[in-house]
């Protein structure tokens, strides 16, 4: 086992903490929340500039080739720093791109940050291929249906747009700007622009072929949602460990409290375990050794460990911990839109089950 | 032992009912839920109108003042209806103030106050927590000091919800500095328009309104101090007292899980009944059956407040039992509606109304607001089970 | 709402709790334990002197006439006084054909306490109805088939047999020294004596009528369970506070660690929700008024809560309450084994859901 | 970072596997399991043998003493192999106190004791706790006083397992008892068949034997005082150190599980199979998540170990885990099993081997010996988040 990050990845560690660090302020949250649109221009254009949203893609089409542990740790880093939800979408739907079609066309653009994807998978009653009704007209050039909680939908280039069918499905390239593309922006959860899409008619890009079948796609997608918890999990410990350390209460800190010490103790040892099955799962779905029931035990343990870390998080800041201006919140919303997404319960439960007994 | 209803009290809960009937309607419980349970709007107002028509405004009054004579298990199916329905509960200052002015009071004071009161020219915010002083509620610096006829009143308050609606504060106030700390503290009542009191908003992460409430020399007259100097951190625990019934009540908690069993029911996802998911089947299950045992928590208080006892480590059960459910019934809503349980309750589509995500913001306030959790379980070991404290 | 005991209630408890503390002591709850059999002849006669085993039967046949709801006062009082269990099984039994045959013949002699009854329903592999196989000759006067974990069943002069039909079941009294009935005793957790019981062409003394239907029947037995549980949970719950209040570690009451104080809140509040909820369900079931989900929460709930308290309690011990003399690891074996057969969560939750969502 | 194994991992792997498929077998495993995991059974002493055999019984020792040279994931792995086979774990003998011996002994007390104890002729008790003195371990009363050339030994230790059966006693006892409390312990070697040593057995609830020894002027040569006078405290803390890896194992509670799961693919209740259940389903796929997460809180243990820092941080996390999971288990196992739930191993006809209810009785002792769990959560604020203790 080799337990420790590369040199290369602990340096891309340390330069995306300390972005964030500069960066993403609270004052900038809170007037990204405001402004509706999750971040603004110049920030944007910085982290393009960095070549972040094209680490992993294929260095053929100029982008850094980095491996999918490689752009884990990326991630990580960016949900502790609470980096814009909408930028950490364009990573995913830039990704996603190259891992459906790794000879796509649009590749360069999008590795060159001159062009961003957004993932339009799910439909308001489907989440599960077999149910969406989405379709490719006879011609194969036109694609019809909705799609339901596009994450950066509006702001999004092209959209990366899911096929239902009966057996597999398949994904094409859609221009947002294209005729018979409409957006209807939400008021949703955890402030993440995301957008109820309506496709008629539309004329798609490219078809997109060549790559990882949508299974195992979807588990590397998962894969960068494990990374984004367990760096929003350790800031919420973090946080707190600060916090009660310094708040006092009863003419003594509240860290001198045994019970306070003790949801401490319990979120550390969540974290550490979390932390663990996350990073075991993503360097195993990586090498492609993953064991029968690993991922699904990552997702479930990982997605669960996120939100009692930020309950607890909350519990002991008290009210302090509470206002708008605290970033904390902002954590516990992640955890919670995160879970919804990406690491369900239920679906992982039942396929270890599965796995078990059947 | 008999959990039935006695024939008074399935007629006094029966005439709740009708009248909840008649005069809760969507209007109502819309209202109420926008402004987050604060009950303050016209709908309310209404509402609390026909209230004080049948005299129930008085429901929590001694008897020697006009209250009604109800038991407090009668009083605790009055909570449990309105909670059901998601009509707003009665404001603090009928509920807990004026109840404690009552009993603790001179003559004048209650002739002063309660007509007021009653007549809906005077409601209060509750001001005791600081900065420095959240649940260490002993440790409050704002200070009054008499200057002649008045007290001039110095500091500030945290978390003093509904200061910017309110006619009047209910302070607690340090007014003897040199006495040990639980002991130099009195209630002292400050009208908001009184010169000096400046309001700041504090916005919450539920999307609540609090306050930060200053007092910079403020002025008001000696007889504003209620009941006896030095005795202040004592009637704030009266006051609570008189809060406990509706403190722990499950009520919230309940109507959003029966909101999102109705949804349940119906919705499709996937092609499947989502009621046919047995994961979910058996989350709302386990949900429920705490639930019922979360409710019978608030049943506790009651029972002890009707043998004369003050039931301070049934309700701090009740408070954090009910607190940290409420957190579960949010999170494992949240999760069964799946992407949809991110709709805020703006988004006209959202599921249940977007409670589920509301609550899951609000939860954590539940839990440490009020005293938290820790202090309740403290209360409960020393209170309930006469554990030592030193 | 009436939530004290009548006096006579009241009394009964008082007298119940001075017999168990007197008779019911360590030492002999070790040599009952000892000799396999679970309780001794005398203290047997004792009990069945002082009437209780007949309490809950009709004044016509000489039982005490008494409602459900004193049954499960006293029962309650045993549990916490941790009464033999064949003498728990004792009372089930003659309850349970009293509910069964209001107007059997043999009540008179149960009532007197010259004959008990041991319940034989389940099956190894079965304990619904429709699974058992157990059958009634076609001359309806002999009994063939196998029940599992019969509790007293060696020692009890009666089998009530429940015989397996599609439609509904059907119960008979079987004379436990009758030919064709062979008992294998078994080593089980709880230390209750109980038995595979095998029944061959072996003669029935009654069929039982004209009493409860099986639903109803079994919830009613489900009653006794949460009364025993309430006063098991009542027992551990305050040997734990009077321990606390005592042991001393690191120099001082452990009661003074914060993080034992809320253990023991965390009990207490258990406690105090299962007390309610147990005595709900058995007050309304006793008057006909039962919820749609009463009965089955108080099930899932009390069960899960008696099992809680022990392990906290068991916890908070230490060492002291882990050796064979303390008579703690009773409560917590009693606790599973009621769960097992009378409160599993499963069902419980299962109906529970099925009221919510079918 | 990459949690496959290296080649070298993988050729002690297999190794390890290659050992266990040879020497396991089920008598072994049967014998364990009825004695309680104690290893002193015949097939035990066999199976010790063909450890010792391979010098593996030296795998814990420093590398100048003989040891492998493995590092501390390797022992890991070493440990998590035995473990899953069901095998008996290496004797404390050889992994705490021999490697302590040989850290803190003089050179001529490693060369009294090490032979001896690989040789198997010395095997010891670990004598710690008292009746006043269990998790506060520095309240310990058994005093060693010295008188010319021997130290005469007056007082008693509980929970002292294996005494009845073990050579000698690693003792904790007070010998400068004018020092403050946890500098005034030191660690003697006591032979059993000393004169005054009597054993009293304690029978707990699992089923399992331990003992109070008593020591009533017990004399043993100056020479078995191991390491300097005063710092037992410290050598204790130092031989649980050698123990880390194995302590917070979630290896039986992952055996019996996978036992509890193989049941319930074959079981057919009520005609149904047990694993179409839905509660069934549910609740063993939480628990393997459960054990999934457990189990790398014990390679986190040995990752800092291969890093030079002492886990204590990391072993309490590991040890409060998984002795809670393991009740866990214990309680959905006996629950799943049902009826069958509740038959003892002696039961011929007992499925899962009676494990289940075994586990359920052993599951407390987990969690409150061994230092309680309370304290491994002190622990874990303390040195892994750095509170403050005062």
């Amino acid at each position: 086992m080799q337990l420790e990050p590369t040199l290369e990845q602990a340096e891309m560690r340390r330069a995306v903490r300390e972005f964030c660090s500069r960066e993403v302020t609270i004052e900038r949250l809170l007037d990204w929340e405001r402004s509706g649109v999750g971040v603004d221009e110049a920030t944007s254009r910085k982290v393009a500039g960095l070549g972040w949203l094209g680490l992993g893609l294929p260095a053929e089409a100029g982008g850094g080739g980095a491996s999918l542990a490689d752009v884990a740790h990326l991630i990580e880093e960016c949900g502790r720093g609470l980096l814009p939800r909408p930028l950490l979408a364009r990573m995913r739907g830039a990704l996603g791109l190259a891992w459906l079609a790794p000879r796509s066309p649009t590749l360069a653009a999008v590795a060159r940050g001159e062009r961003t994807v957004a993932l339009a998978l799910d439909e308001r009653d489907a989440r599960e291929p077999a149910g969406w009704r989405t379709r490719l007209a006879a011609d194969g050039c036109h694609v019809s249906g909705d799609k339901a909680f596009v994450p950066d939908a509006e702001a999004a280039d092209l959209h990366l747009v899911a096929i239902g069918a009966p057996e597999r499905p398949r994904f094409v390239l859609v221009d947002r700007r294209a005729p018979g593309v409409s957006c209807a922006a939400l008021h949703s959860f955890g402030n993440e622009p995301q957008a109820h899409v309506s496709y008629r008619e539309a004329a798609v890009l490219e078809v997109l072929e060549g790559g990882l079948d949508f299974d195992d796609w979807r588990r590397h997608q998962v894969a960068l949602a494990l990374a984004e918890m367990i760096g929003g999990m350790d800031a919420a410990l973090a946080a707190t460990v600060g916090w009660v350390k310094e708040r006092e209460q009863f003419g003594q800190k509240i860290a001198l409290f045994q019970a306070v010490r003790h949801q401490v103790a319990d979120m550390g040892t969540r974290f550490t375990s979390a932390r663990h099955l996350a990073w075991q799962a993503i360097s195993r779905l990586a090498s492609g050794s993953l064991g029968v029931t690993d991922f699904h035990s990552a997702a479930a343990w990982t997605g669960a460990s996120f939100k009692q870390i930020c309950w607890t998080a909350h519990h002991l800041h008290g009210g302090a911990g509470f206002v708008v201006e605290h970033p904390l919140r902002f954590h516990s919303e992640r955890a919670q839109s995160l879970c919804i997404r990406w690491t369900p319960e239920a679906p992982a439960l039942a396929r270890i089950a599965a796995t078990l007994l059947d | 032992m008999d959990y039935g209803l006695s024939p008074r009290e399935r007629a006094w809960r029966d005439e709740v009912q009708a009248f909840i009937a008649e005069h809760v309607d969507e209007r109502l419980v819309d209202e109420t839920r926008l402004r987050g349970n604060e009950g303050r709007g016209a709908e309310a107002q209404r509402f609390l109108g026909a209230l004080r028509q049948r005299g129930w405004d008085r429901i929590a009054f001694p008897e020697e003042y006009g209250g009604l004579g109800k038991t407090a298990i009668e009083q605790w199916l009055f909570i449990d209806e309105i909670e059901t329905a998601g009509a707003p509960m009665l404001p603090l200052t009928l509920t807990s103030v004026a109840p404690t002015i009552l009993r603790i009071g001179d003559e004048a004071q209650r002739r002063e106050w309660l007509p007021r009161i009653q007549a809906g020219e005077v409601d209060f915010a509750l001001g005791y927590s600081e900065s420095e002083a959240g649940t260490d509620l002993a440790s409050l610096r704002t200070r009054a000091e008499l200057d002649g006829d008045q007290w001039l009143v110095n500091g500030h308050k945290m978390w003093n919800t509904m200061a910017h609606m309110a006619t009047h504060n209910w302070l607690a106030v340090r007014t003897e500095p040199d006495a040990p700390k639980h002991k130099g503290v009195s209630m002292l009542i400050v009208p908001m328009d009184a010169p000096g009191v400046s309001v700041q908003p504090i916005h919450v992460w539920p999307g609540l309104r609090t306050n930060a409430v200053f007092f910079d020399n403020v002025r008001v007259p000696r007889a504003n101090l209620i009941g006896e100097r030095g005795l202040g951190f004592y009637y704030a625990a009266m006051a609570l007292n008189f809060e406990r019934l509706s403190i722990g009540s499950a009520g919230m908690a309940r109507r959003i899980f029966d909101a999102l069993v109705r949804e349940v029911r119906v919705r499709v996802v996937d092609g499947r009944p989502l009621r046919g998911d047995p994961w979910v089947r058996d989350r709302l299950a386990r949900l429920r059956v705490e639930l019922d045992a979360a409710r019978l928590l608030g049943l506790e208080v009651a029972i002890r407040l009707d043998r004369g006892e003050v039931p301070a480590a049934a309700s701090s059960m009740a408070k954090a039992c009910v607190s940290e459910l409420a957190q579960r019934v949010a999170d494992t809503g949240c999760e069964i509606l799946g992407l949809d349980g991110q709709l805020h309750a703006e988004e006209p589509s959202a599921l249940v109304k977007g409670r589920l995500q509301w609550l899951y913001r609000l939860a954590p306030m539940l839990a440490f607001g009020g005293g938290t959790n820790e202090v309740q379980r403290d209360i409960i070991g020393f209170m309930g089970h006469g554990l030592p404290r030193k």
